[in-house]
């Protein structure tokens, strides 16, 4: 058992791929856990660069830098937002509600089981995976041919939403 | 309905922008300006109480220190301010020496407010630029009086000192450098694109504000209403002068700069024709008894400094010192209108306006 | 073996970097200092040439103080989410055909992506130094990286849809063979899109509003003083090495010879010399222009650069289809 | 020339030189602003009140300069109607200073007119009570006097009521005593 664990270990691929597991993981439970907002939003940044290094071993580079591109900015307006409209001397810890807590632990506890299970009994077809090259021109070619509608219809999406936000934002300032 | 925090923001009294200890508390959203209140007195060194104790002439190097990058203009509106208590004739070469060192001076000041207004704006050449060319002034009043900021050289009744040897020849020989200078000062600056977006419309004003707040100056000929002391209440000799009164109407920081950088060019002209008449020789001091008592009596004189009305207010009875000696300081009137140009600007126009205002913080708090 | 080799090669870049920083500083002080009619830094060694490194000897031996009430460990994590960004980014840069460090088939996004990173530092150290003008320059600089991001990367489209690759190998080979195949000819539109949004985001004068003396006196990096002040300067300064290799190699060919039979010069001097010249550019309008005023760089941002980079995309898209 | 002295409040002594002083003005030729004080005077009279008038005087010394005394109650409204006068208009305050007499203050207000061509300075004096002085504030007629009101305040310890905001401007806010007073004594000698 633990030679399998120092054998897994002595692969710098396998430790790369632990250290930025722990990372994504820690990120998230830091996110949850700080209190204010500028150390959750680098929480939050911790797992999605560590996210990225993850695609990299997978040799997704392409969308590995567009994750870190796309995050970081949404990452500092998220920093702004959290600057500009929270208050930083107030800091009102919520009432401890005992019932609550021991539900959520079941809770979590019931849904880590059902995740367990759900895996262990999972079969994966192992396949032979190649790993292009030149895979930012597939996932070009992918997009615009097979996927083109879903494509689109995303990007209609994200204009109406992006309209309706100048509309919001327009009707407060009148 | 998203609300965003106010931001208290507490700008000087030290601050690479006010110019000296001025303190402005601003209330910002974001980055605009909801409320701004100026705090000033930081500087006041109570020249008008400390005045009452000395002599006519001991408190002429106090007012040196009042405005000190246009000491000259308020020697003189001391002096003249005597003077006219006194109805004193000042000799003929005594009053071009103090036309000419006043007009130079006035080149001077605006060549410092050029140079730091551009830096204010972010453009750190042209301020090198500008005080080479007032080094040349300052060296000049250097070789008059021996003093590079603070002269002391005006007297109740003339100057101290006579022009040196070729001192005049300097002074004409520097006119035409000036004028070439100011070309070049007008290619670099004058129609850069972002200094003119940084400062159109900026900071606007009308003419019936600028009246109503007392404004003088280059911020008051801004928004059109021509009034120049030197042409409409002439003092010394500058009636003989033929100058004109440059005038803009849009009242906003470019109209501003544009009178003062025109200023410069005017004082050129002056200077140029008291050049040329320069009286050969002559006494440079009226006759004055050796302690001033001017007659009892109260006067209110004022001048146009570069700053804008500069006056001074002696209440005299008949003492060697004066009895209530006040100073009409145009930066500290001019200061008031911030407040009121300020709400509703972002902080970077914050800079822009104060700058264009033109303030010296000596002369606003006294 | 290979690894070894790697460190070194590491080391050996990060002496040029440093090397490079601190005679870019010398280098700056002079240009302006000549252009102001100054003499410039001229005490500290041979015509002054030791002065940078007095300075930062200077930075090194300060005292390294934290103010009392800032946010200590974001304080002191912010100059280093700054700078390792900074100095990552330099990895993929092309000095001639074999002189680089890592052929990433996504080169220029890799750029891309890294340099975003170092905004956050900023933002960070604007927030934790608990100084309301450091907070301002910090949110100057979010806002301002945010709106300069999307043309600079959209005006490089145009680059990249004529070479065909985000490999910055293969985009300057597609340049090779005398200056009118350069990118910078037909793509003259995304190359001035590229040169503004490039010095705002490096921060530089006129777009240097996160640290605007005259108004936030330095901006985010108000209180920081000594190694970690350093660590601030050093990342801007990588960032002019990488922006002007960067547009060297994505617009002006590289290391090709701008004429076919100069082409005896080795491809290191030619890369030298196109990188010299912007780096030259970017320190002559610092002592030229005004600095922009915030409201104005934002409408340039998104009202100008961006559809002007969005219609130079349209334009090429056509011009390639056609000629194709 | 002591054609500012205040007859009332002379000594039988000094009023005499005042009278033998006053024979000598007579000799000298009219001034001539005497017939625009004559018609600033009339003025005032008959649209604010017949004594709002205290004194008036051509200032000699300072260029025959039109100066007049009003009464303090009646100030404000003087001042109102100076502005809006279609004749004078008197829009442009150039100069306040407040002047310890010792026995009584004095708040001088200098003023222009920069919309008509007539631009004649004029000098109005107010008179307040040594002990608890007080003069309206000007602050609503010309911006101008808000400062300066501050600062008469401060350094003379003058109370404008209706001033929007009258809080010392030079001197600290903690600070003892009206710096330009006569009888003023720092608490600390050494400052």
């Amino acid at each position: 058992m633990l030679e399998n664990f120092i054998d897994f270990l002595s692969n710098g691929e396998n430790l790369l791929f632990i250290i930025f597991s722990m990372l994504v993981i820690v990120g998230a439970v830091f996110l949850i856990n700080l209190q204010r907002v500028v150390h959750m939003v680098i929480a939050l940044a911790t797992t999605f660069i560590s996210l990225a290094g993850l695609y990299v071993m997978l040799d997704a580079e392409f969308l590995a830098f567009v994750q870190v591109l796309i995050y970081a900015g949404a990452m500092t307006i998220l920093m702004i937002f959290g600057i500009m409209m929270t208050k930083h001397e107030k800091q009102n810890e919520e009432p401890k509600r005992a019932l609550h807590n021991v539900l959520l632990l079941v809770g979590s506890i019931g849904f880590f089981i059902i995740l367990y299970l759900a895996i262990q009994d999972a079969v994966f077809p192992i396949q032979e995976f190649t790993s292009n090259e030149e895979n930012t021109k597939m996932i070009g070619i992918e997009l615009f041919t097979w996927h083109v509608i879903p494509f689109e219809l995303v990007s209609v999406l994200l204009t109406v939403a992006f309209i309706g936000a100048i509309i919001v934002a327009k009707r407060e300032e009148d | 309905m998203i609300r965003t925090e106010e931001l208290l923001l507490n700008v000087g009294p030290q601050h690479p922008s006010t110019h000296g200890v001025f303190r402005i508390i601003v209330k910002l959203d974001g980055e605009v300006i909801t409320e701004a209140t100026p705090v000033i007195g930081y500087l006041h060194r109570g020249t008008e109480k400390l005045a009452e104790n000395l002599t006519y002439t001991q408190v002429i190097p106090y007012t040196d220190r009042m405005d000190y990058v246009s000491a000259m203009t308020n020697n003189y509106v001391l002096c003249h301010a005597v003077e006219t208590l006194m109805d004193l004739e000042i000799p003929e070469r005594a009053e071009f020496l103090r036309l000419i060192v006043m007009e130079l001076q006035r080149i001077a000041s605006h060549l410092v407010w050029w140079g730091t207004y551009l830096l204010d704006i972010g453009a750190m050449s042209p301020f090198l630029y500008a005080f080479r060319e007032r080094e040349m002034i300052i060296n000049m009043f250097n070789e008059l009086c021996g003093a590079r900021l603070t002269y002391f050289y005006m007297r109740v009744g003339g100057v101290k000192w006579d022009a040196p040897e070729g001192w005049i020849d300097k002074v004409r020989d520097f006119i035409p450098y000036m004028r070439d200078k100011l070309d070049e000062y007008e290619q670099l600056v004058s129609g850069n694109e972002i200094f003119l977006a940084r400062v159109k419309g900026v900071g606007k004003y009308d003419a019936q504000t600028a009246i109503d707040y007392g404004l003088s100056g280059a911020n008051l000929r801004s928004t059109g209403v021509k009034f120049d002391l030197r042409k409409n209440q002439p003092y010394s000799i500058y009636d003989r002068f033929e100058f004109d009164v440059p005038v803009q109407t849009e009242g906003d920081c470019y109209a501003r700069y544009l009178v003062r950088f025109e200023e410069i060019k005017q004082s050129l002209r002056i200077l140029e024709q008291a050049v040329e008449q320069f009286p050969e020789d002559g006494k440079i001091m009226a006759k004055v008894p050796r302690v001033i008592r001017p007659p009892e009596g109260e006067v209110y004189t004022r001048i146009e400094s570069p700053r804008g009305e500069i006056g001074c207010h002696i209440v005299s009875k008949k003492k060697p010192q004066p009895y209530r000696l006040k100073f009409r300081r145009p930066s500290f009137v001019n200061l008031q209108i911030l407040p009121k140009l300020l709400v509703g600007e972002t902080m970077t126009n914050l800079v822009t306006i104060l700058g264009g205002i033109d303030i010296v913080l000596g002369e606003v708090d006294g | 073996m290979a690894l070894l080799q790697n460190i070194l090669w590491a080391a050996f870049l990060l002496v040029v970097v440093l090397g490079f920083v601190t005679y870019a500083i010398y280098f700056e002080r002079k240009v302006i200092g000549w252009i102001q009619l100054r003499k410039g830094p001229n005490r500290v060694g041979p015509l002054g040439l030791f002065q940078t490194v007095a300075d930062v000897l200077k930075l090194l031996i300060k005292e390294d103080t934290i103010p009392n009430k800032a946010d200590r460990f974001l304080f002191i994590l912010a100059p280093v989410i700054t700078f390792v960004p900074a100095f990552v980014v330099l990895a993929t840069i092309p000095y001639t055909a074999d002189w680089q460090f890592a052929d990433l088939n996504v080169g220029l996004l890799y750029y891309f992506a890294l340099s975003s990173i170092s905004t956050i530092g900023i933002l960070l150290g604007g927030w934790a130094s608990n100084n309301k003008y450091s907070l301002l320059g910090g949110m100057r600089s979010a806002a301002q990286m945010i709106s300069y991001e999307v043309p600079l990367v959209m005006s490089v489209v145009g680059v990249i849809l004529l070479s065909g690759s985000l490999s910055l190998n293969t985009i300057v080979e597609g340049q090779a063979g005398g200056f009118w195949n350069w990118n910078f000819l037909p793509q003259i539109v995304g190359f001035i899109i590229f040169i503004i949004a490039a010095v705002s985001e490096l921060n530089r004068t006129p777009f240097d509003l996160p640290e605007a003396e005259s108004e936030l006196v330095a901006g985010y990096h108000v209180e920081y003083s000594g190694f970690r002040f350093a660590f601030f300067m050093l990342a801007e300064y990588v960032y002019v090495y990488a922006i002007a290799a960067l547009t060297t190699i994505l617009f002006l060919g590289g290391w090709h010879s701008p004429l076919p039979f100069l082409d005896f010069i080795p491809g290191i001097i030619w890369f030298i010399l196109k990188f010299s010249s912007i780096v030259f550019f970017l320190f002559w309008i610092r002592a030229t222009l005004p600095r922009i005023r915030v409201d104005h760089l934002m409408s340039l941002g998104w009202k100008v650069l961006l559809p002007l980079a969005l219609v130079n995309i349209f334009v090429t898209t056509i011009i390639i289809e056609i000629f194709k | 020339m002591s054609d500012q002295k205040h007859v009332t409040e002379m000594d039988p002594k000094e009023a005499k030189k005042e009278i033998e002083e006053n024979e000598v003005v007579e000799i000298v030729e009219p001034s001539p602003n005497q017939a625009k004080l004559d018609r600033l005077v009339d003025l005032v009279k008959s649209n604010i009140a017949e004594d709002a008038v205290e004194e008036a005087y051509i200032n000699e010394l300072d260029r025959d300069l039109p100066s007049i005394v009003i009464r303090s109650p009646y100030w404000l409204k003087t001042a109102m109607m100076l502005k809006e006068s279609e004749t004078l208009k008197l829009n442009y305050l150039r100069n306040v200073s407040g002047i310890d007499y010792e026995t009584y203050f004095e708040v001088v207000y200098y003023l222009l007119s920069m919309s008509t061509d007539n631009q004649q300075d004029i000098c109005i004096k107010i008179k307040a009570d040594r002990e608890d002085p007080s003069i309206p504030s000007v602050t609503s007629v010309w911006n101008t006097a808000n400062w300066n009101e501050r600062e008469i305040y401060d350094l003379l310890g003058i109370q404008f009521p209706g001033h929007p905001n009258l809080k010392r401007i030079m001197m600290p806010e903690d600070w003892e005593g009206h710096p330009l007073r006569k009888d003023y004594e720092p608490i600390d000698p050494e400052v």
